[in-house]
C-alpha cells in the first residue's frame, strides 16, 4: 500500500512538473485551423509523404515488424516435441 | 658515440628476457635464468660504458625521444643522476639474479619468477630512464604491478598473498597522489600558456617543466585560509607518491611485510628497484622542490621522522628479515633527510643523498642476500632459534660483518679509510648538523645522530644473536653453493671500499646532473624562488661533530655486545651447571642488562611499542578501513537491486523527475 | 538519383537475413552450422562496403539518412560487435534447431543500429532504435527454457519500452516546438525549445531514452540483471553494440540538434556521468559473477564515454567516440571469454549451476592459456593499463576533460580508475595464481578466433592509435559544425 | 477552436496514469496496456502537434509509432506466454532471481 501511494506522489509530481511546463510554454501554432474538415482528407497527402520523404524509415518498419515477428513467434512457441 | 645509440636497448633486453623466460622458460636450463642473467649484464655494460663515456664529457648528456601518439613520447634521458642509477640497478639486480639460481634452484616455479624479476628490473629501469614524467609514470605503476606480483609469488600462502595486496593498495595511495601531482601540474602548465600550449610541452618533459619553475612558483592558492605556491602543491604530491614508493612514515606499512615474497625479492626491491624509485624521483625533480617553499623542509622532517622511528622498530624485531626491513625503511629515510638538506646546501643535497642511495644498494643487498643465504641453509627466520651460524657458515659471516659495519657506518673521520656507509651517512649527518648550525633548527639532526646509534644497535643486536654463541636449535647449516658466496665477496667488496675511491668524483659528478646540455637550472634563483637560504663553502665543523657519528656507532655496537654477546653465554651456562658463582655473575649481568634496558633501552623499547601499535592498529586500520569501507558500500548499494521490475521502472520515472528538478534550479542559478 | 551504394551494407545484412530464414526452412537442425557462417560473410561484406565508404559525407532520401564520417564511425562499430558476435555464436548455436531465427534477429538488430547510426531524421532514429531493441528483447529471452534468461528478457523488455515512451514523449515536444523532425531542421528552430520550460523536459525525457541503452544511472537498473540472465554472446552485443547505439543518437540529437540547449544536457551528463562511474565501479567490487562484474563495469565504462558530453571539446569528442570503438572490442572480447568459459564448465558437468560465477575462472590460465591471457589483456584494457586500447582512449578522454579546465571531473575518473583495477586485478588473480580446478581445455575454434579478433583490435589500437585517433577526429568534426 | 495545450495536458495525463501503471501493476498485461497509454499518448502530442503546425510529418510518425506499439506488445505478449507456461502465473514482481 505503501509502495502504491509512493508511486502515486511520484507520478503526480511528474505530471504536475509536465504540466506546469506546458501551460508555461508559449506554443507556435498556425493562426486558424482548417475549419471545414470534410472538405479535405489527409490521407492522400500522408500517403505521398510515406512514400516519398519518409521511404526509408517506412522499409525499416517493414523489418521491425518482421524481426517483431520472429522474436515473438520464437519466443512464444511451445518446444514439446520431443 | 656509438654506445649511446644502444642506450634504448637498457630497458629492452630485460623486456625482452621477460617475454621469452616468461614463454619459453620451462623447457630451458634453471627456468631459463641464463636469458634475464645474460640481457640484464649487457644492459649493465651499456648503462657502464654510457656512464664513464658521460664522466668525460659531462656536459654531453644521452637524449633521444620517440613520438608514440599525439600527446605522448618515448624519450631517453641519461644525465649523471640517471647514469649512475642505472649502473646501480643494472649492476645489482644482475648479482641478485645470479645468486637467486642457487637460492630459487628448488622452487618449481622459476620461469614466472625470473620473468617477473626481469621485467621489474626493465620497469626499474625504465622510471630512472625517463625523460618525460607520463612516461615515467607508467613505468613507476608497471613497478608497482611486478612489486605486488613478486611479493605474492608464494601466493599459496595466505600471508604472502595478503601481504602482495597490502603492498599494492598502499603504494596505490602514493601513486594517486603522484598522478594528482601530474595533473594538477599539466592544469596549471594550461593556465600558464593561457590554452595555447606549444608544441612539446603537452609531453611534459623534465627541461620543459623545469623552464616553467618560476611561473608555477608565481601561482598561488588558498589552503584553509593560507596562500601556498602551487608549485608546493604540486611537489608535495609527488613527494606523496615518493612516500608511498619509498616506505616512507605513514605509508611505509606495505615495507617489512613484503617480505613474504622470496628473499631475492625482497633484496630486489629493498637494494635496487622499487623503494629507490622514490628517492629518484625527488632528486629527479630536484628543482622544482628547490623553487617550492617549504617543501624540503617537509621532505625532510618526514624523512628524519622516518629514519628514527623505523629503526626503534628495528630493535624489537626477533624475524631476521624484518629488521633489515626495517632498517631499509630507516635508511630511505636518511636519504630524503639528505634530499630536504638541499633547503641549505643546494644541489649538493641530491649527490650526498644519491651516494647514499648507491652505497646503501651495495650493503642492504648484501645484508639481504646474506640473510637469504643464513635463512636456505637454517630453514627459519626467527633469530632466537639460531645462534652460532657464523662457525658453518663463514662465508656469509664475513660478508654480513662488512655489509653491518658499512650500515652502521664505521670508519675514521677526516682520513679516507671507512665503510662506504661511513662516508655517505655521516655526510647527511654533516649537513643536517649544518642546517641546524644555520637555522638554528637542530632536530633533524637529533633525528639523524639518534637513528644512527639505533642503528648500530639493532645491526650488531642481529649480527650477534645470529651468527655468534651457540646454536639455539637444532638446524644443521651449511655453507651455501659458490653461485651465492660469489655475488656476496662482490658485494661486500664494494660495501667496504665504493665509498672511499669514488666520494669526492660522485659529488663532482652528481653536480652536473642540473647544469648540462638537456636540463639548465640556476639553483641560486630557485632558492630565491623557494626563499632558501644557500649556505656555500661550509667548513669546520667542530671536532666532536665530526666524530658524533662514529662514537655513537661504536657505543650502539658496545650496548649490543653487552646485552646480546655476553648475556647469551653466560645465560646458557648458568642453565646448564647451576653453579652459584655463574649465577651470581650471571645476576650481575642480569641486572647490568636491566639497568641498561630501564634505564636507556626500556624506554626505546617502549616507543618501538607504540610505534608498533600505532603502525599495526591504526594505519594499516585506516588503510584497511578504506578499501573495506568501499566494499561495505558497495555491498549496500547493491542491495538496491532488487530485481523486481516495477522499482527499475520507479528508479527510471524519479530519475527523470529529479533530474528535472535538479536542472531547473542549477539552470535557473546560472 | 540516390547512390544506394551506400545504403549498400545496411541492404546486404537485410537480404543476407532474409536468405538465413528461408534456407534454415530447408535444411536440416545438423546442418544449421552453415547459417552462421553465411551471417559472418553477409557481415563481413558489410564492414568492407562500409570501410570502403568510409570518407563519404551525403544526405540521402529528402534528408532522412546521412552517411558521414561519424556514421560510418559507429557502423563500423556495430558490424564489428555482431561479427564477433557472429563468429562466436557458431559454436553457441550448434546443434540448436532455432539457429535461423538467432542469426536473423541477429542481423536485424545490427540493421537497426546502424540506421540510429546514419538516421538524420528523429522518424528514421526512433524506427532504428525500436528495430534494434525488439531485436534485443528477443535475442536476451533466446534461451527460452531458461528462467533466467527469460526474466532478462522480461526486464529488458519492460524498462526498454518505458524508456522507448519517455523518449517518444520528449520528441514529441521537440517536434511541436520546432515544426519538424528533420536533425538539421530541429537545429535551425531549437531556439524557440531552449527558451521555453518544456525544452528541458524534453531533453530529460530524450536523455532518459538514451540513457537507457547507454545504461547510465539510474536508467541503468536493467542492465545488470540482463547482461546476467541473457545468452552470453547476446550479452555481449547488448553491452558492446547496443549500448553505443544510444551514444551515437545522444550524438546525433543532443549534439547537432539540440546544440542550444547545451548548457542543460551538459549539466545533465555531468551529474550522469559522475554517478554512474562511481556506482558502476563501487558496485562491481562486490560481485562474485563475473557477468554481473562486466556488466556493472559496463556501466562504470558509459560514465567515462559520457564525460565527453560535458566537455565538448573535438578533442574530448573523439576520446569518447574512439572510446566507444575500444570498449566494443574490450567488452565483447571479455563477454566472450566468459561465454567460452561456461562453455568449459558446461562440458565438464553438464548440470553445473552458476557457469558465470567467479571461481570458474579459477586457475584458467592452465586450462585455457590463450583464453586466459586474452581476458588478462581484456580486463587490463578495461582499466586503462597501456599499451591497450583503454589507456589510448582514457588518456585522450581524461586529458581532454584536464585541458578544458574540468579537472575535478578527471581526478573523479581517474580515482574510480583506480578503484576498478581491484576488481580487474581479481579476474587476474584468479585466472594466473589460483590453482585450476580441472585439466586442460581446448578452446572451441568459432570462440577462439572470435577472442583473438577481439584482442587484435584492443592491441592494434593500443599500440599504433593515430589512424584511428585521427578517424575519430574526423567523426568529432561531424558534430562540431 | 480548443487550444493546444488542453490536448497536451490531456496527453501528459494520460502519460502519467501509464507512469502510474508500471510502478504499480503486478499483473504482466497491465504493465503492457500502461506501456501502450504511454505511447498511444504520444501520439495524441504527435497529432497535435502536426495539425496546430499545419505539419504533415507528425502524422506520419503517429502512424509508423501505432505500427511500433504493436511490435512491441507482441513481443511483451510472447515474453508473457513464456513466463506463463514456466511458472504458472504472469505476476512480475514474483519474478527476480536476478538481483543484487
Amino acid at each position: 500500500m505503501i509502495n502504491k501511494a509512493i508511486n502515486g506522489a511520484v507520478a503526480l509530481l511528474f505530471l504536475a512538473v509536465v504540466a506546469l511546463a506546458i501551460v508555461t510554454t508559449t506554443w507556435i501554432t498556425v493562426d486558424e485551423l482548417p475549419q471545414n474538415l470534410a472538405d479535405q482528407s489527409n490521407i492522400e497527402a500522408i500517403g505521398v509523404q510515406i512514400f516519398t520523404q519518409f521511404v526509408i524509415p517506412f522499409e525499416v518498419l517493414s523489418l521491425v515488424l518482421l524481426g517483431a515477428l520472429i522474436g515473438a513467434v520464437y519466443i512464444a512457441k511451445s518446444e514439446v516435441e520431443k | 658515440m656509438a654506445i649511446d645509440s644502444l642506450a634504448f636497448l637498457i630497458p629492452l633486453l630485460p623486456a625482452l628476457a621477460f617475454v621469452i623466460t616468461f614463454f619459453f622458460g620451462k623447457k630451458m636450463y634453471s627456468g631459463g635464468a641464463l636469458i634475464p642473467i645474460g640481457a640484464i649484464a649487457i644492459s649493465c655494460i651499456i648503462s657502464i660504458l654510457i656512464t664513464i663515456n658521460l664522466l668525460q664529457n659531462p656536459e654531453v648528456v644521452v637524449h633521444q625521444s620517440y613520438p608514440w601518439f599525439a600527446i605522448f613520447n618515448l624519450g631517453i634521458l641519461i644525465d649523471p643522476l640517471a647514469g649512475v642509477m642505472l649502473c646501480m640497478v643494472t649492476f645489482v639486480s644482475l648479482l641478485i639474479h645470479i645468486y637467486a639460481v642457487g637460492y630459487m634452484s628448488h622452487d618449481p616455479a622459476k620461469p614466472r619468477y625470473f620473468a617477473e624479476t626481469a621485467l621489474f628490473t626493465a620497469a626499474m629501469l625504465g622510471v630512472v630512464l625517463s625523460d618525460n614524467i607520463l612516461q615515467l609514470f607508467i613505468c613507476w605503476e608497471l613497478v608497482g604491478l611486478c612489486s605486488y606480483l613478486l611479493i605474492g609469488f608464494w601466493y599459496q600462502k595466505p600471508s604472502a598473498a595478503a601481504a602482495a595486496k597490502k603492498a599494492f593498495l598502499t603504494t596505490r595511495v602514493g601513486d594517486v597522489m603522484f598522478l594528482t601531482g601530474i595533473i594538477i601540474l599539466f592544469s596549471s602548465i594550461f593556465t600558464i600558456y593561457n590554452g595555447n600550449l606549444p608544441e612539446g610541452i603537452y609531453v611534459l618533459q623534465f627541461n620543459e617543466m623545469f623552464k616553467l619553475i618560476p611561473e608555477l612558483s608565481a601561482m598561488h592558492t588558498t589552503i584553509l585560509g593560507s596562500e601556498v605556491s602551487m608549485l608546493t602543491i604540486i611537489t608535495l604530491l609527488f613527494f606523496g607518491g615518493a612516500v608511498g614508493k619509498s616506505g616512507q612514515f605513514p605509508l611505509h606499512v606495505w615495507l617489512p611485510d613484503a617480505m613474504e615474497g622470496p628473499t631475492t625479492v625482497s633484496a630486489l626491491i629493498h637494494a635496487a628497484t622499487m623503494v629507490t624509485a622514490g628517492v629518484y624521483l625527488v632528486a629527479r625533480t630536484f628543482p622544482m622542490f628547490m623553487g617550492a617553499p617549504d617543501a624540503l623542509i617537509v621532505v625532510a622532517y618526514v624523512g628524519g621522522f622516518t629514519a628514527l622511528f623505523a629503526s626503534t622498530m628495528g630493535i624489537v624485531m626477533n624475524d631476521i628479515k624484518r629488521v633489515l626491513a626495517f632498517s631499509t625503511i630507516s635508511q630511505l629515510g636518511y636519504m630524503m633527510l639528505g634530499l630536504g638538506m638541499g633547503a641549505v646546501v643546494g644541489m649538493e643535497a641530491v649527490g650526498v643523498s644519491m651516494f647514499h642511495l648507491i652505497n646503501h644498494a651495495f650493503f642492504k643487498a648484501l645484508l639481504f642476500l646474506c640473510a637469504g643465504s643464513v635463512i636456505h641453509s637454517v630453514g627459519t627466520q626467527d633469530m632466537r632459534q639460531m645462534g652460532g651460524v657464523g662457525k658453518v657458515m663463514p662465508i656469509t659471516f664475513i660478508t654480513m660483518l662488512v655489509a653491518s659495519l658499512a650500515l652502521a657506518g664505521f670508519g675514521i673521520p677526516g682520513t679516507q679509510i671507512g665503510t662506504s656507509g661511513f662516508f655517505s651517512k655521516d655526510a647527511i649527518i654533516e649537513t643536517t648538523y649544518l642546517f641546524g648550525e644555520h637555522t638554528g633548527n637542530y632536530i633533524p639532526y637529533i633525528f639523524g645522530i639518534v637513528a644512527a646509534l639505533l642503528t648500530s644497535i639493532y645491526i650488531f643486536r642481529l649480527l650477534f644473536m645470529t651468527f655468534t654463541g651457540k646454536a639455539r636449535t637444532d638446524y644443521g647449516g651449511h655453507e651455501s653453493p659458490s653461485s651465492m658466496t660469489v655475488p656476496l665477496s662482490i658485494l661486500a667488496v664494494l660495501a667496504l671500499i665504493f665509498g672511499a675511491l669514488t666520494q669526492t668524483k660522485f659529488y663532482r659528478f652528481l653536480d652536473e646532473t642540473f647544469i648540462n646540455n638537456f636540463v639548465h637550472v640556476n639553483i641560486g634563483d630557485l632558492a630565491e624562488l623557494g626563499n632558501y637560504h644557500l649556505v656555500h663553502g661550509h667548513h669546520g665543523e667542530p671536532l666532536l661533530i665530526l666524530w658524533m657519528p662514529i662514537i655513537v656507532g661504536v657505543a650502539g655496537l658496545l650496548i649490543s655486545f653487552l646485552i646480546y654477546y655476553l648475556k647469551v653465554v653466560d645465560m646458557s651456562k648458568i642453565v646448564s651447571r647451576n653453579n652459584f658463582v655463574f649465577k651470581l655473575l650471571y645476576n650481575r649481568y642480569y641486572q647490568h642488562h636491566i639497568f641498561i634496558e630501564v634505564i636507556s633501552l626500556q624506554l626505546t623499547y617502549g616507543l618501538s611499542l607504540v610505534g608498533e601499535f600505532i603502525d599495526r592498529k591504526i594505519i594499516d586500520g585506516i588503510i584497511d578501513g578504506i578499501s573495506d569501507g568501499t566494499i561495505a558500500i558497495g555491498e549496500i548499494i547493491r542491495k538496491i537491486q532488487t530485481g523486481v521490475v516495477q522499482s527499475y521502472a520507479t528508479a527510471v520515472i524519479a530519475g527523470v523527475g529529479l533530474l528535472i528538478i535538479l536542472l531547473k534550479l542549477i539552470v535557473e542559478v546560472q | 538519383m540516390e547512390n544506394y551504394m551506400l545504403l549498400a551494407p545496411e541492404i546486404i545484412l537485410a537480404l543476407v537475413g532474409l536468405t538465413i530464414l528461408l534456407t534454415g526452412l530447408f535444411i536440416g537442425t545438423n546442418n544449421k552450422n552453415i547459417l552462421g557462417y553465411i551471417a559472418s560473410a553477409g557481415l563481413i561484406a558489410a564492414l568492407c562496403l562500409t570501410i570502403s565508404n568510409i570518407s563519404v559525407n551525403e544526405t540521402m532520401f529528402y534528408g532522412t539518412i546521412t552517411i558521414d564520417a561519424l556514421s560510418q564511425f559507429f557502423k563500423i562499430v556495430f558490424i564489428s560487435v555482431s561479427l564477433l558476435v557472429a563468429i562466436a555464436s557458431i559454436k553457441y548455436t550448434e546443434g540448436n534447431k532455432s539457429t535461423d531465427e538467432f542469426f536473423t534477429l541477429l542481423l536485424f538488430s545490427t540493421i537497426g543500429m546502424m540506421v540510429v547510426a546514419s538516421a538524420n531524421d528523429l522518424i528514421t532514429l526512433f524506427i532504428g532504435f525500436e528495430l534494434a531493441s525488439l531485436c534485443t528483447y528477443a535475442l536476451a529471452g533466446f534461451e527460452k527454457n531458461n528462467p533466467k534468461s527469460i526474466e532478462a528478457s522480461m526486464k529488458y523488455f519492460i524498462i526498454g519500452s518505458l524508456s522507448s515512451a519517455l523518449m517518444l514523449f520528449g520528441i514529441s515536444f521537440v517536434y511541436g516546438m520546432t515544426g519538424t523532425t528533420s536533425i538539421p531542421g530541429i537545429a535551425e528552430n531549437a531556439g524557440a525549445l531552449a527558451a521555453s520550460p518544456i525544452g528541458l523536459i524534453a531533453v530529460v525525457m530524450l536523455i532518459a531514452g538514451f540513457g537507457f541503452k547507454m545504461a547510465l544511472v539510474p536508467f541503468h537498473m536493467w542492465a545488470p540483471d540482463t547482461y546476467q540472465g541473457a545468452p552470453t554472446v547476446v550479452s555481449a552485443l547488448l553491452a558492446a553494440g547496443s549500448k553505443k547505439m544510444g551514444f551515437v543518437a545522444a550524438f546525433r540529437v543532443l549534439v547537432i540538434a539540440l546544440a542550444v540547449l547545451s548548457p542543460t544536457w551538459q549539466t545533465a551528463f555531468a551529474a550522469l556521468a559522475i554517478i554512474t562511474m562511481t556506482l558502476g565501479n563501487v558496485v562491481a567490487i562486490s560481485q562474485t559473477s563475473v557477468k554481473r562484474m562486466l556488466a556493472y563495469s559496463s556501466v562504470a565504462q558509459a560514465g567515462y564515454i559520457a564525460m565527453a558530453f560535458v566537455v565538448m571539446t573535438p578533442m574530448a569528442l573523439a576520446g569518447g567516440i574512439l572510446y566507444t570503438l575500444s570498449h566494443a572490442f574490450m567488452k565483447t572480447g571479455a563477454f566472450l571469454v566468459v561465454a567460452v568459459v561456461g562453455y568449459m564448465v558446461l562440458s565438464d558437468n553438464k548440470n553445473a549451476k552458476d557457469i558465470d560465477h567467479l571461481d570458474n575462472f579459477k586457475g584458467l590460465a592452465k586450462r585455457m592459456p590463450i583464453t586466459a591471457f586474452a581476458m588478462m589483456v581484456f580486463v587490463f584494457a578495461l582499466s586503462g593499463i597501456p599499451p591497450t586500447a583503454g589507456y589510448v582512449s582514457k588518456f585522450i578522454l581524461f586529458s581532454s576533460t584536464i585541458e578544458s579546465g574540468l579537472v575535478w571531473l578527471a581526478v573523479i575518473a581517474i580515482l574510480n580508475s583506480a578503484l576498478s583495477l581491484y576488481y580487474y586485478a581479481r579476474i587476474v588473480k584468479y585466472m594466473y595464481f589460483l590453482p585450476a580446478s580441472g585439466g586442460k581445455v581446448s578452446e572451441p575454434l568459432p570462440y577462439a578466433i572470435a577472442i583473438i579478433l577481439a584482442l587484435a583490435g584492443v592491441l592494434v589500437i593500443g599500440i599504433w592509435p593515430e589512424p584511428f585517433v585521427y578517424w575519430a577526429m574526423e567523426a568529432a568534426k561531424v558534430l562540431m559544425i | 477552436m480548443i487550444p493546444l495545450t488542453y490536448y497536451l495536458i490531456l496527453s501528459s495525463i494520460v502519460f502519467t496514469i501509464g507512469l502510474y501503471g508500471i510502478m504499480s501493476q503486478r499483473n504482466g498485461v497491465r504493465l503492457l496496456m500502461s506501456v501502450e497509454l504511454m505511447l498511444n499518448s504520444a501520439n495524441i502530442n504527435l497529432v497535435a502537434f502536426s495539425s496546430y503546425n499545419d505539419d504533415m510529418s507528425g502524422q506520419v510518425f503517429t502512424l509508423f509509432s501505432i505500427a511500433l506499439a504493436a511490435a512491441e506488445a507482441i513481443i511483451g505478449f510472447a515474453i508473457l506466454l513464456s513466463i506463463f507456461r514456466m511458472r504458472d502465473m504472469i505476476n512480475i514482481d514474483d519474478i527476480n532471481i536476478l538481483r543484487w
